[in-house]
């Protein structure tokens, strides 16, 4: 720990805070620790995704969305840090794709002075896991588990970082004016476009449609788990959003204020809405309720008011029940309601910035309720139309490749006898009584 | 000998054991089950879509006795379970030929007890 | 929290990481940074009660006590925000409560200048609804949802708000020089005492108690998930209190320490109290003394000794398997231990600072051990009174308007069948054999 | 963003963080922060190590496990408190043990100064309690709860010290250029002796090896406990790390860095190891592959490149799936696999430093592979040797004198019926059906 | 009266469910059970020991009826659980002297129903 | 036919089953069950509530089998069971009339094994 000593030199001669003895450049301390922690609040996000997944899920294929959430992070770092990153930050790229800073390293090249390259990069890293983290739930319990893998690779790797680059990376649809804050699009919609096209080339799971085409309740297997899931999304929001500031201004309590009361007014009009429809306030709703919300202010946290983002987040919450209900309809079978929260919301969130922006917060974007006009909501449309487009587009070839070479589907057998058995060879609750008597 | 089956209320398994016990039936096996029967089922909602559970939570008691038991067994289970609603359940008596204690070898009566 | 403007002046003095460029004022971004992540604990402390209500409860009521908790900070964020803040912090008031500053905005009123107000906003914000789950437990297995949710508003949106004026907001009870630096007194045992009004309206669980008057055991359907909470709400208190300080002064880590070691000190001797007297170390005792230590040294973190504070939650280890044995005395079922928790403890550790606080700590704050004479003791209790009193009596009138409107408790047949079946129409478990044979 | 570049402007023109206005000493309030936010990290690792040990047991054992880990830090600290601080950093010691400072209070000796000595305390305090919990696992279901508690309390208060002392605490191994940034071998693998010691004198669970002396899986009762307990020991090592630089530095985004890496390759390579030799990508080797991957990099993280750090992780991953093999062969019965992950990899992290050492970044620590010859290699065998030969013996007597006293394991009825009855008279799961017909 | 005990796949239980409806035998008692037979079992591993799992998931129905019924109770089973492949169960059928219904007391055919 | 049923000690399982094998009687299905007799509970504690738990654990067995096999197959289950400790359990033996194997409809001895 000599290092320690150093530090403490420095402490004493050079005005802590600043650590320019080692850097020459203006490094604040304080940024690098708040991108740091907010770094580690996102990783922890692949727990709440592991969780709710789990939970939503039939007990008979747990370790296999345990074990697609454990990896998920593991091969979507190696991938970023090798590939990805470079693709969406490398400085010797165009508008349209980025270069260079490949297997990232102290001289790759960084968009932000203010904190070192290794924290950029780390909360970078933590942001294009939780895109795959999105696809695990919509495809659960009847993915291939290399199926999954493969396209986890392909997704970290080339189509997240392209979308990415276009926003965060200097692309044409930032000087398009295009804004997303914390990744509406560039992340949630991405992921949920990404989902859904895999959802379309897998199909529905066993005896979730009746022959009449009606649905059938496929109830998850631990309310518990689900909600642990819910609570510590919520946690890791709060580096999500406010983090993505990238420094410690007077912005970061506006937008954890805005984070907090979007999901609050997501999760209290989820209730109502399942209470009305459905007749009672079920948990599952209540809690996609919440991540709706977040959802929803993730694109305008630091542009939308306290009231606004209670508005957004009220409306996200309504539109994640109906949508839920709505993909049902149409027999895209979405195990945990992930295309409702983070597709649906995702453009949702991403269209309200046009909409609730107040002017003065980011130069030149400013909301249509606040006299800005129509123009943000055009950006807003085309950026996302553009990033839906080619997720979506590049999703469906990849997945369909997989589908073609080793297949994206267990057999009727797995997943009958459940992905535990069968893909990992292993139970989740040795000794526990289960009776698992659906399709 | 006769064995006992009875279907009762998961919260009746309290009183029915105390009913037994106070006539001095001690020995008894349990059994987790669900069932069906006239009992109406209930509703729940899951993530948009509302379903009927029929099959309810029942507890299944298996109780072998001595034929002079037999009437006093049945008593003390209607005793115990009897709630006068539809539900209360069943009870099927089957002759049970053959008894043997494990740790003993005893056949028959007085392995029963 | 004196040592918040010693700390302020710093600020203005030394400009600590100030963002002036922006605000004029002396913000310092580390205070800020700090408060928010404090602030993120707190939030995640509704993970803890979450699981720690849960697990000590049945099955039957998983989804049940999950959703309530899931929902009341929501619901606290919303009412908090619209309401509370302003009764606890507003401008306009007078010594008895606050006026002002509703719906929270840029231009709201804010007691401290180290931290933007949204930084402390969002920082209360946490607290009150701490208030709120506290009540949760207590009255669990047992409550109409909607009438919990009725009364988690009034709490949060006047009762707290109240309590909380008096003595965080520069109410007549500060004025007296009551010292409760986290909120033993204005946070937990208000909680308990509102807890213990719903609980005396409510009556017990059917089965608690025998004919002849004896307690039966209603053992918790998951003692792994009661642990996760414990744990949870562990961590979340370096949040609560050393977050209390409301920037990062040298007192912080020192308030770290007292809190620490008077949980451990309290999960030990629940440890050896429950050993001796039910001849087991019980793990929810344990858990519980963890807390009762915490809550012990919430009023008194900033102004106990390390020394003083593995006394003080020694003593809370002990009064909490002591009071919960006593509380089944007397029929008031508390089914998690809330009571012994938050109110019995809240009450001593506002006591234990009229008795261990260190001289010098907080101007005119001594303890009676310390020479400080009983000075300390008697405005501790006059807020111990003053508080308790208050809470008590609305709480009570609240909850009977309730009981008379739209009715507290469930049916019978709904309390036996499980709240899950009978509120939430969604089973917490579905496929595991579970066996409900109590009452 | 742009209001980042203007924090960055304050950054450079102010002189953020210092709280001298009190101490007079060069306290930076930056570095308390991180202190103590890595300490609360750190602490959470309890959490992380009682749910993957509970999740990999059976369930009749539960209670048990996770009241060991529950009182494991409540012990710890206080023990460490009033002794185990004072042995390793006592200022009135030698070379060989500290002496000093115990009952740690405001005057005790710190060996740091740009952080309060509480802070550096609490931070070391953490530690202390890892290197118990890691205990705790090995020796899991067939462990008297006292014999446990009685050893913990020798390990915290004597036996970790000692190592610590002589590598952070200014002893004989830090002069002789040993390195270990972060306690792969003072930590990590001096549990790992400690608990190898009393599996020997323990012996294997009942019915673990058949007569031809082959091992029997004894599965765990919940897979998504152990994958929570995972998912918490990842995020609490991103304090644990970085953290240890006790100081916000450059280092500090490197070391998350390189610490995420590592962890990510160990993932991988022991999902494709366990796949292999298997034929199925066991989610309890994944998780092991994780901490294995971390272990590794502990000792190094702040002298390894990202590159070298993927190295060390993926050979690290590949070390915990073959060495719990291995065990199994001799008849070494590790339920948790805590061997092969803290002490294997806990030697393989220690020696790698002396392999993969960048220069420049710790005076005179240098790898082979940089150029730096074979000395840093001796002195890591050094360390590796000294701490595991010292810790390993103290151990071996302590165990055999409790052996001998109070006995170490549980009766045999009490161990096929489970702990939890025997040991703790609460069972985990109430209301649940559970088989448990093994041994 | 006849006690039909039929043990059969957990995934044939909602067609074996409405196999018995369509034929008007309404009630029933299931239990959850595992077990062996023709059927081969699978291995699972962990943590390097591969094993193997013969005791497989079943589900057990125990349907009471008058004589008149078993017939059809017995073809409804059938239909709802044969699948044509090794594992599909077997049906057993016991003499059932006596039947109560607990909430009336009433005894023999009428309290089967 | 018969119908064997026995319970025991759940630890003792995985020995029955050997004993049962090695009998050359390979089909059986297996419940999770709680049973009290002659054996003494144990009792547990929770939040200053000491109680006393008499329903425990055991394991419930049912081999359908051939007159012939009968004796085997008892003497097989005592083998793996008896440990001469009170709680080894019972063995009950039910006269079984008919029995049919669902996947092919074959009745009566053939459709047992
Ligand atoms: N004919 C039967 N065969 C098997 N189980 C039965 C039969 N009739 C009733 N049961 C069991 O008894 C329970 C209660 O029966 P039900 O008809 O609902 O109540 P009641 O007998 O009071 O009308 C059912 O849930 C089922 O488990
Ligand atoms: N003789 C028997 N005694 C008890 N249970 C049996 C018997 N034969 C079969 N079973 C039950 O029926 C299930 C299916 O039997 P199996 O022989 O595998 O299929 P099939 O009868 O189609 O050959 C077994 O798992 C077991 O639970
Ligand atoms: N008469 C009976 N009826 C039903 N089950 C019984 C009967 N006698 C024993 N059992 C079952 O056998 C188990 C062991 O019986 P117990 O009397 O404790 O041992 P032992 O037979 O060795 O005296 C009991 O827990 C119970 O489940």
């Amino acid at each position: 720990m000599s290092k320690v000593w150093m530090a403490v030199l420095a402490a004493v001669v050079l005005t802590p805070g600043s650590i320019s003895a080692e850097t020459g450049s203006a490094i604040s301390t304080v940024d690098t620790l708040w991108v740091l922690v907010a770094a580690f609040l996102v990783f922890f996000m692949n727990a709440g995704f592991a969780f709710i997944e789990t939970g939503f899920c039939r007990a008979k294929n747990a370790v296999n969305i345990l074990t697609k959430n454990y990896v998920v992070f593991a091969i979507s770092a190696l991938v970023f840090w090798g590939l990805g990153y470079g693709l969406m930050f490398g400085e010797q790229g165009n508008t349209f794709i980025g270069a260079g800073s490949f297997l990232v390293s102290e001289n790759s090249s960084s968009p932000v002075s203010n904190i070192p390259l290794f924290a950029f990069f780390f909360f970078q890293l933590a942001f294009a896991s939780a895109a795959c983290s999105i696809i695990s739930g919509a495809v659960a319990e009847r993915i291939k588990f290399a199926a999954f893998i493969l396209f986890g690779i392909v997704m970290v790797g080339v189509i997240y970082p392209i979308g990415g680059h276009w926003v965060w990376g200097g692309g044409w649809l930032a000087d398009l004016g295009f804004h997303d804050f914390a990744g509406s699009t560039v992340v949630h919609s991405a992921g949920g476009w990404a989902a859904l096209a895999g959802i379309i080339l897998l199909g529905a799971r066993l005896g979730k449609y009746r022959k009449d085409g009606s649905a059938r309740a496929i109830v998850g297997h631990s309310i518990p788990l689900a909600t642990l899931g819910g609570f510590i999304l919520w946690l890791g929001w709060f580096g999500f959003n406010p983090g993505s500031e990238l420094a410690v201004t007077e912005n970061v309590p506006r937008i954890a204020l805005t984070t907090a009361l979007a999901s609050c007014a997501g999760t209290i009009t989820a209730m109502f809405t399942a209470w009305k429809l459905m007749g009672k306030p079920d948990l599952s709703m209540i809690i996609n309720g919440c991540l709706a919300g977040l959802v929803a202010i993730t694109a305008g946290c630091a542009v939308i008011s306290p009231l606004g983002s209670v508005i957004v987040g009220a409306i996200g919450g309504i539109l994640v029940v109906v949508s839920v209900i709505a993909f049902d309809k149409v027999k895209i079978d979405d195990p945990v309601g992930a295309l409702s929260v983070h597709l649906v919301n995702g453009v949702w969130g991403t269209l309200a910035v046009g909409l609730f922006a107040v002017p003065g917060r980011v130069d030149g974007v400013t909301g249509l309720f606040y006299g800005g006009g129509i123009g943000q909501v055009l950006s807003q449309l085309a950026g996302i139309t553009a990033i839906g487009g080619i997720v979506f587009i590049l999703s469906m070839v990849f997945w369909f490749i997989i589908k073609k070479t080793i297949g994206l589907r267990v057999s009727r057998e797995e997943e009958i006898g459940g992905l535990d058995i069968g893909e990992m060879g292993l139970e989740a609750y040795n000794g526990f009584q289960i009776f698992t008597t659906e399709g | 000998m006769k064995m006992v089956v009875a279907i009762i209320q998961p919260n009746r398994l309290p009183d029915v054991k105390q009913a037994l016990f106070d006539a001095d039936v001690c020995k008894m096996t349990v059994t987790n089950v669900i069932g069906c029967g006239q009992q109406a089922g209930y509703t729940e909602s899951y993530r948009g879509n509302i379903f009927e559970v029929n099959l309810l939570k029942k507890v299944k008691l298996e109780i072998a006795v001595n034929e002079e038991f037999v009437d006093r067994t049945v008593q003390a289970i209607i005793k115990g379970a009897r709630t006068g609603k539809i539900g209360d359940g069943k009870i099927f008596i089957f002759d049970l030929p053959r008894c043997i204690r494990i740790r003993t070898g005893e056949e028959g009566g007085c392995a029963i007890g």
